[in-house]
């Protein structure tokens, strides 16, 4: 019967949470459903909602990472070091987005080898990686910023194609990825069983340790992505608040889509929802004006709501 | 003190010179040969790098200390830097277990750290307080910029620049009491200007990427804007992003706050949407440093006639422009 | 248990006798757990075309042994030869590779991925790198065809029965093209008819040149199926025989060691005719309906049915573990509301699941922790009283002859028979009038299951009460002095003396029989409870 | 044989790490064994070890709580507003005790109804509620401190009683106490029953929710204390950083200490070490004088560290 929860939990729920949002939205102000103010959405959503994607299958296998918002600082920054170390042009920008997918995956490597090789607590090795990420970054900023010298870089992280911003798309492009790669691979169900029974899934011939290795790998390409995404958007990345809370942001995003926190099964189109819901709901507490300091007890008393709902429909 | 300041005073005079220079010039540094003095131990506790300023005070504590050990190697510092008041109080209670002679702290609160900087100067330790002030005079000196101040100057300019008529939009910072002192005070200056709005008043965080939500935000529900007070400027950065991307052209100009130096840069090189700043300058951390040294040696800072180095010392939120600009310019910070 | 179909099969006749050597020898098979060995130095060889039975008490080492050749343990010393030569089996898939493939004794599934995807995990089919769905989930359907078994290839096998977990674990391992099958206690939770396709199956397999292994304490099973029998007692290897060579007798005096008296201890019929307990009219939405029925102050009421009839429903209920949605319950004849398996302690209750690892145990805790679980209360006054807690584990221990390496060993050590003891133990700590024992034997030998029944005599003797729920019928008819037949939730029938055989249950279990009146006073009650009611 | 280890985990292993880490300490400041540091340490602990206590019931029962540190401020500004209404004297500071502990208690109940009663998952009750108690602290103070105006105040919470910081001896006790109620009470029992399988507990007639809602609002207890140790060492309370991030030290300190973020086993002793070991890294850094910006990787790497001596001493 727990079972039965977690599977109509990821099933059609989220989307209730989320239609329920979107009325109160609608309501709440004129503009929310101007063309540009839902692409706005669309794009503030992307940066974690692409980290939320690698998280999903982290906490599938049940793991989860603490590091990602300390890893986009790190892979941000060492891309635009890159970036004006090569001069800007547009060879510059493309090793600079390699740069950043290459440290993201490196980071995200580190974490999975201390899970799998070391057989730390993952909530433990990535709390010490969330800490180890964020100092390199400070120290190769000196606390300041990395400020990119290209006037091509901001380009293609602003930009615009087919009406629709860059950043939305490779979040949706990335989304679709990772659901073939979930639902329509070996790979994907043998995610599934590492989560949910580790014993069984050994006994079934599966890598357990590669399994859980490669969930970080990938979160660590979504970091990169996301990094990269952020920095070209700002031109810059702080050292010191670059990604600060993603982590809590990604993993939101990825429960109220409906993975359950003990691992085992999750759908990647619900984080996706999930990450709709928490974008819109900060669109909408800035849109409707509510004081400042409330706005924490409405997003809080919102993320639950969306959880108790898909209980509710249950 | 009392005690502290005799002692000072006579060993002190000789080296005061290039003391009082120093952090003035910081390039005579190397070439004064050091004179012997006796050592002191100087612990300097500061927020850690939370966002771009506080990232300036400890690039600026750190320039600061490292003139000094170049300068006199038996001055010996021990930085420390916290992420919230409690492990603030710890970082001191810690400095103070290793005996220091000269306490430099920029609180993370007022009222969070005084009990604890009251035990270090009962302990006869001398103390120099950074920007937020305690809420007993404790202090040996006090160093701060001007928040009431940095609103009001803004405000006033803003005004001005409108002619009195306009709507404008307001991104906050971090919800804490410098926060509100200049934020309140902006507002009552341009309450006495009935021809202005403020349309929006929302915490950006100090942080580019807050300011530039905002502002998507800010621009998504106000057809037209005429300027923009974004009081620090790390978010101005963001909010010009924003609005590039928005490709509006109605809004008259942007004010940040602060000084750092790419907009200070901006305002040289002359770029039409941002032809002023207000100063809020880290290098305070630098000067406390240096006010350490020279309180426990019992300098006095060249020229002024006082025995004693000023106890309140308030650098005025300046208003930069294209004329003096390059004054405020610091290529080598990192704010 | 006597059926004729497989016996019929299992004439040595018509298997291929046309190459006899070994297709699997192991030599000095020694296993030992932390010190303790508990296979010693194991000779033995399975031909090809050959179902050999393996059988002994719990804790003979039936299943070490079996997790030996399957890649689940490595061997402390001996080796294991497969064709005449030399192998090392690391691990399970290293196993499979060498065409070996186990339904082990605790289920090997994953509740959260579906049945076809459970059958084919470390394996999947693929198209273009992509998962190959249709074809998995047509081949699984097959597979259960074979099995005549109704498990749908797409379900969830969360939601499944234990039975049905068992068919999947059973079609997982055949789906694997194996030349070796090694079945530990497949039938244990099973149905006649399953049971019966099952050995048609081994039979299939074995004529394709396969081998099989069968663990099983249904001794029957093992005559009817088996072409030679291997018994293993306390690790050592006790008789390799041909099946003819011995009757389940026999059997059962190798495994023990000793003779067993007569199979059931004299059922002691209650003297005073006095409810202990009355249930009226009880429903729940989708599993009960309108169920009546009394239990006598120190009887043994037998409740017998199939798969899913809702016997245990039935069981969770009275234990206050399920919502009734009408009918009351009476203990003593004075109504009694139990919303909670509190309140039925407090009334006296006891209820011993089918699914004892799941539902029953800590496994990572041990037997004194376990014992004193649900009955705490008595070891504290503020804090608890580890002596008193430790003599009392002590106690069960001594009195059910529970093999535990030590009082503060893990239960997930324990072999099946003895986590059933230590279960049956923390149960009547609770000191209950009431036992509901669900499936007690499930998976316990012989030996064990003698001394079990030999306790539940005991404990009606002393004036306890208690409800069998079994889909063992020996024992429901060996044991009760009423039996109740369940079906779809409902009361079918109520047997009691001659009417009480095999052949009547069946009738009212499969409903080719319904009685009009069941056997309490309370006709009406039952029947307006069974007509208003929903049918599964 | 999982068990097996988080038994061998929570045994001897955390002093190992412990140890270790005292011994470099030593090496790294001549300061580091005098009496007045050693004490600093024990009361620099104290808040966030306190509050860890609670987590760790919380985590053996298959829970956690991220809403520690938010509701640190709130108690405590709660608390010091209370103080101040009374006027500062003797009694009022009884009463600002009594508040703080009240109010952690009922913020805690109220994760522990979320959890319970609503059934939502523990990671996104808390992280609900973290937003939540935070917003309502910066709206109550807006934005600023809460300060008190008593003089008395401060005295308890940098006091000493025979030498040693009423904060040490609070932590102390408590300490005492939850090991107590772990190992040698029905109630401990059932809290690792029901971490350990909750089907089972219920068959065993345990009161699941009871049992988890317990732990949570003895958790809510925890942070109350540690709150108005805080506020009255501070003698304010900032609603913008008081506790921030304790729930992540909390946490770590409990699994530094051997319990596992499964649930079902720990060791309150353990968690007592865990802290330490933390209390003992910050202190290290300060005393060794390390590149600020650099202090995150050490502490990072030796949080790492730590766990993994655990699984090597295995
Ligand atoms: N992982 C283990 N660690 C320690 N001892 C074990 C382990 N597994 C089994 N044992 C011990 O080995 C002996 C044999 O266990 P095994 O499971 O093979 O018995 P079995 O014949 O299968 O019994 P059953 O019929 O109840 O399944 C038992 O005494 C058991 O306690
Ligand atoms: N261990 C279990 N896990 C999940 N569901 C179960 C389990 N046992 C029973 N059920 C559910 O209860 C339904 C009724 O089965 P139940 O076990 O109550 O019948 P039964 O008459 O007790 O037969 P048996 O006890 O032999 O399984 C099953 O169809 C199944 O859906
Ligand atoms: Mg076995
Ligand atoms: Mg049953």
């Amino acid at each position: 019967m727990v079972s039965k929860r977690s599977i109509n939990y990821s099933t059609w729920t989220p989307l209730a949470a989320l239609i329920i949002l979107i009325i109160i939205s609608s309501f709440a102000s004129e503009y929310f459903f101007s063309a540009r103010n839902l692409l706005n959405i669309t794009r503030q959503i992307s940066y974690t909602g692409i980290i939320a994607l690698g998280m999903t299958l982290v906490i599938i296998a049940g793991g989860i990472d603490l590091s990602v918002g300390s890893l986009v600082a790190l892979a941000g920054g060492v891309a635009v070091l890159a970036l004006n170390a090569l001069g800007g042009g547009p060879l510059a920008v493309a090793a600079a987005i390699l740069v950043a997918v290459i440290v993201g995956v490196l980071g995200g490597a580190f974490n999975g080898m201390l899970v799998t090789a070391g057989r730390v607590a993952p909530f433990i090795a990535t709390l010490g990686t969330m800490s180890i990420y964020r100092s390199l970054t400070l120290y190769m900023a000196n606390g300041g910023e990395f400020r990119s010298q290209s006037d091509l870089f901001p380009s293609f992280g602003a930009g615009l194609f087919l009406e629709i911003p860059i950043a939305t798309w490779v979040f949706v492009i990335l989304a679709v990825i990772f659901q073939i790669l979930l639902s329509y691979t070996p790979f994907g169900r043998h995610v599934c069983a590492v989560g949910a029974n580790e014993v069984v899934a050994r006994y079934s011939a599966i890598r357990i340790q590669f399994v859980k290795f490669m969930t970080y790998a990938l979160t660590g390409l979504t970091v990169g992505v996301s990094a990269v995404l952020l920095a070209s958007r700002l031109n810059a990345v702080s050292s010191t608040n670059a990604g600060v809370y993603y982590e809590l942001d990604a993993i939101a995003a990825v429960v109220i889509g409906g993975t359950s926190m003990s691992g085992g099964m999750g759908a990647i189109w619900g984080t996706v929802i999930g990450a709709a819901v928490l974008g819109i709901i900060n669109n909408m507490l800035n849109m409707a004006g509510i004081s400042t300091y409330l706005q924490g007890l409405v997003k809080g008393l919102i993320i639950i709501a969306a959880v108790l709902v898909q209980y509710k429909r249950k | 003190t009392a005690t502290l300041s005799q002692a000072g005073t006579s060993a002190g005079t000789s080296a005061g010179s290039e003391a009082a220079a120093a952090p003035a010039a910081p390039a005579a540094a190397e070439a004064a040969a050091p004179v012997s003095t006796e050592p002191i131990k100087i612990g300097v506790s500061i927020p850690s790098a939370d966002h771009g300023w506080t990232g300036g005070i400890v690039y600026w504590t750190e320039k600061a200390i490292a003139d000094w050990k170049a300068k006199d190697p038996n001055i010996e510092f021990v930085l420390a830097t916290a992420d919230s008041p409690a492990s603030q109080v710890s970082d001191i209670e810690d400095l103070m277990v290793q005996n220091i002679d000269a306490l430099v702290v920029l609180p993370h609160d007022s009222a969070s750290l005084t009990p604890v900087v009251e035990e270090v100067k009962n302990a006869g330790i001398y103390v120099v307080v950074i920007d937020r002030g305690l809420t007993k005079p404790i202090e040996d000196v006090y160093i701060a910029g001007d928040n009431p101040g940095l609103g009001k100057v803004s405000g006033e300019w803003i005004a001005e620049q409108l002619g009195g008529q306009g709507d404008i939009v307001v991104l906050e910072g971090i919800p804490t009491v410098i926060n509100t002192e200049r934020v309140e005070a902006f507002n009552a200056v341009i309450a006495q200007h009935p021809g202005i709005t403020i349309l929006d008043s929302q915490p950006a965080m100090w942080s580019t990427q807050k300011g530039l939500e905002i502002m998507e935000n800010y621009l998504q529900k106000y057809d037209k804007i005429d300027a923009v007070w974004a009081q620090d400027d790390d978010v101005l950065k963001g909010v010009l992003q924003a609005y590039e991307e928005s490709g509006r052209d109605d809004i008259k100009f942007f004010l940040g706050g602060a000084g750092s130096k790419d907009i200070i840069k901006m305002i040289m090189d002359g770029d039409p949407r941002i032809q002023a700043d207000v100063t809020y300058p880290p290098s305070m951390a630098a000067t406390a440093v240096s006010l350490a040294v020279m309180g426990m040696r019992g300098e006095h800072l060249d020229g002024f006639y006082q025995q004693q180095i000023p106890t309140r010392i308030i650098l005025a939120a300046e208003l930069v422009t294209k004329d003096n600009a390059d004054k405020y310019y610091e290529p080598d910070s990192v704010y | 248990m006597t059926n004729g179909q497989p016996q019929a099969a299992s004439q040595p006749a018509d298997q291929p006798a046309s190459q006899p050597e070994e297709l699997l020898r192991v030599e000095n098979l020694t296993k030992a757990f932390s010190g303790v060995e508990v296979l010693k130095s194991l000779n033995a060889g399975i031909r090809r075309g050959e179902i050999m039975g393996v059988i002994g008490e719990n804790g003979a080492g039936k299943s070490t042994f079996m997790k030996l050749i399957s890649g689940v343990y490595a061997p402390t010393h001996g080796r294991i030869l497969l064709d005449g030569k030399p192998v090392r089996i690391a691990t399970p898939s290293a196993a499979q590779r060498l065409g070996i493939a186990m339904i082990p004794q605790e289920f090997n599934l994953i509740n959260t991925l579906r049945v076809y995807e459970n059958i084919f995990l470390g394996r999947e089919l693929r198209r273009a790198g992509v998962l190959d769905r249709k074809r998995m989930i047509e081949i699984a359907r097959r597979l259960f065809a074979a099995l005549a078994t109704d498990v749908q290839p797409e379900a969830l096998v969360g939601d499944l029965s234990v039975a049905q977990k068992q068919m999947v674990e059973i079609a997982k391992a055949i789906s694997q093209e194996s030349r070796i099958l090694i079945m530990d206690e497949p039938t244990t939770v099973l149905s006649r008819a399953e049971i019966d396709s099952l050995l048609v199956i081994m039979r299939d397999f074995t004529a394709k040149g396969g081998a099989v292994f069968f663990v099983s304490h249904k001794l029957a099973e093992v005559r009817a199926v088996c072409d030679r029998v291997l018994v293993l007692r306390d690790g050592e290897l006790i008789s390799l025989d041909p099946v003819a060579a011995l009757d389940e007798h026999e059997m059962a005096r190798r495994m023990v060691g000793r003779d067993l008296s007569e199979a059931f201890p004299a059922k002691a019929t209650p003297t005073v005719v006095q409810p202990v307990l009355a249930v009226r009219s009880l429903t729940v939405p989708g599993s009960l309906a309108g169920i009546s029925f009394t239990l006598q102050q120190g009887e043994i009421l037998g409740i017998a049915g199939l798969m899913g009839a809702g016997r245990t429903e039935l069981g969770e209920t009275l234990m206050g573990l399920r919502k009734a949605q009408s009918g009351t319950i009476a203990i003593d004849g004075a109504p009694t509301a139990i919303q909670s398996p509190r309140d039925a302690i407090a009334a006296g209750i006891a209820y011993l699941s089918e699914d004892r690892q799941g539902r029953g145990l800590l496994l990572q805790y041990d037997s004194v922790v376990n014992i004193t679980l649900a009955s705490l209360k008595q070891y504290a006054r503020l804090f608890i009283q580890n002596r008193k807690c430790q003599e009392r584990a002590r106690y069960y221990v001594d009195s059910f002859n529970i093999r535990v390496p030590s009082l503060a060993a893990d239960l997930s050590r324990l072999s099946g028979g003895n986590q059933q003891k230590v279960y049956l133990a923390k149960w009547l700590d609770t000191a209950p009038r009431i036992l509901i024992l669900d499936e007690p034997t499930r998976g316990v030998d012989v030996g064990a299951r003698h001394e079990i029944y030999g306790f539940i005599h005991d404990l009606v003797a002393n004036g306890l009460s208690c409800i069998l729920i079994s889909s063992e019928l020996e024992e429901i008819l060996g044991l009760s002095n009423r039996v109740l037949v369940m079906r779809s939730g409902r009361i079918a029938g109520e047997l009691a003396g001659d009417a009480l055989n095999e052949e009547e249950i069946m009738y009212y279990a499969t409903g080719l029989k319904v009685q009009e009146i069941p056997g309490d006073a309370t006709a009406p009650a039952t029947l307006s409870g069974a007509s208003g009611a929903p049918v599964e």
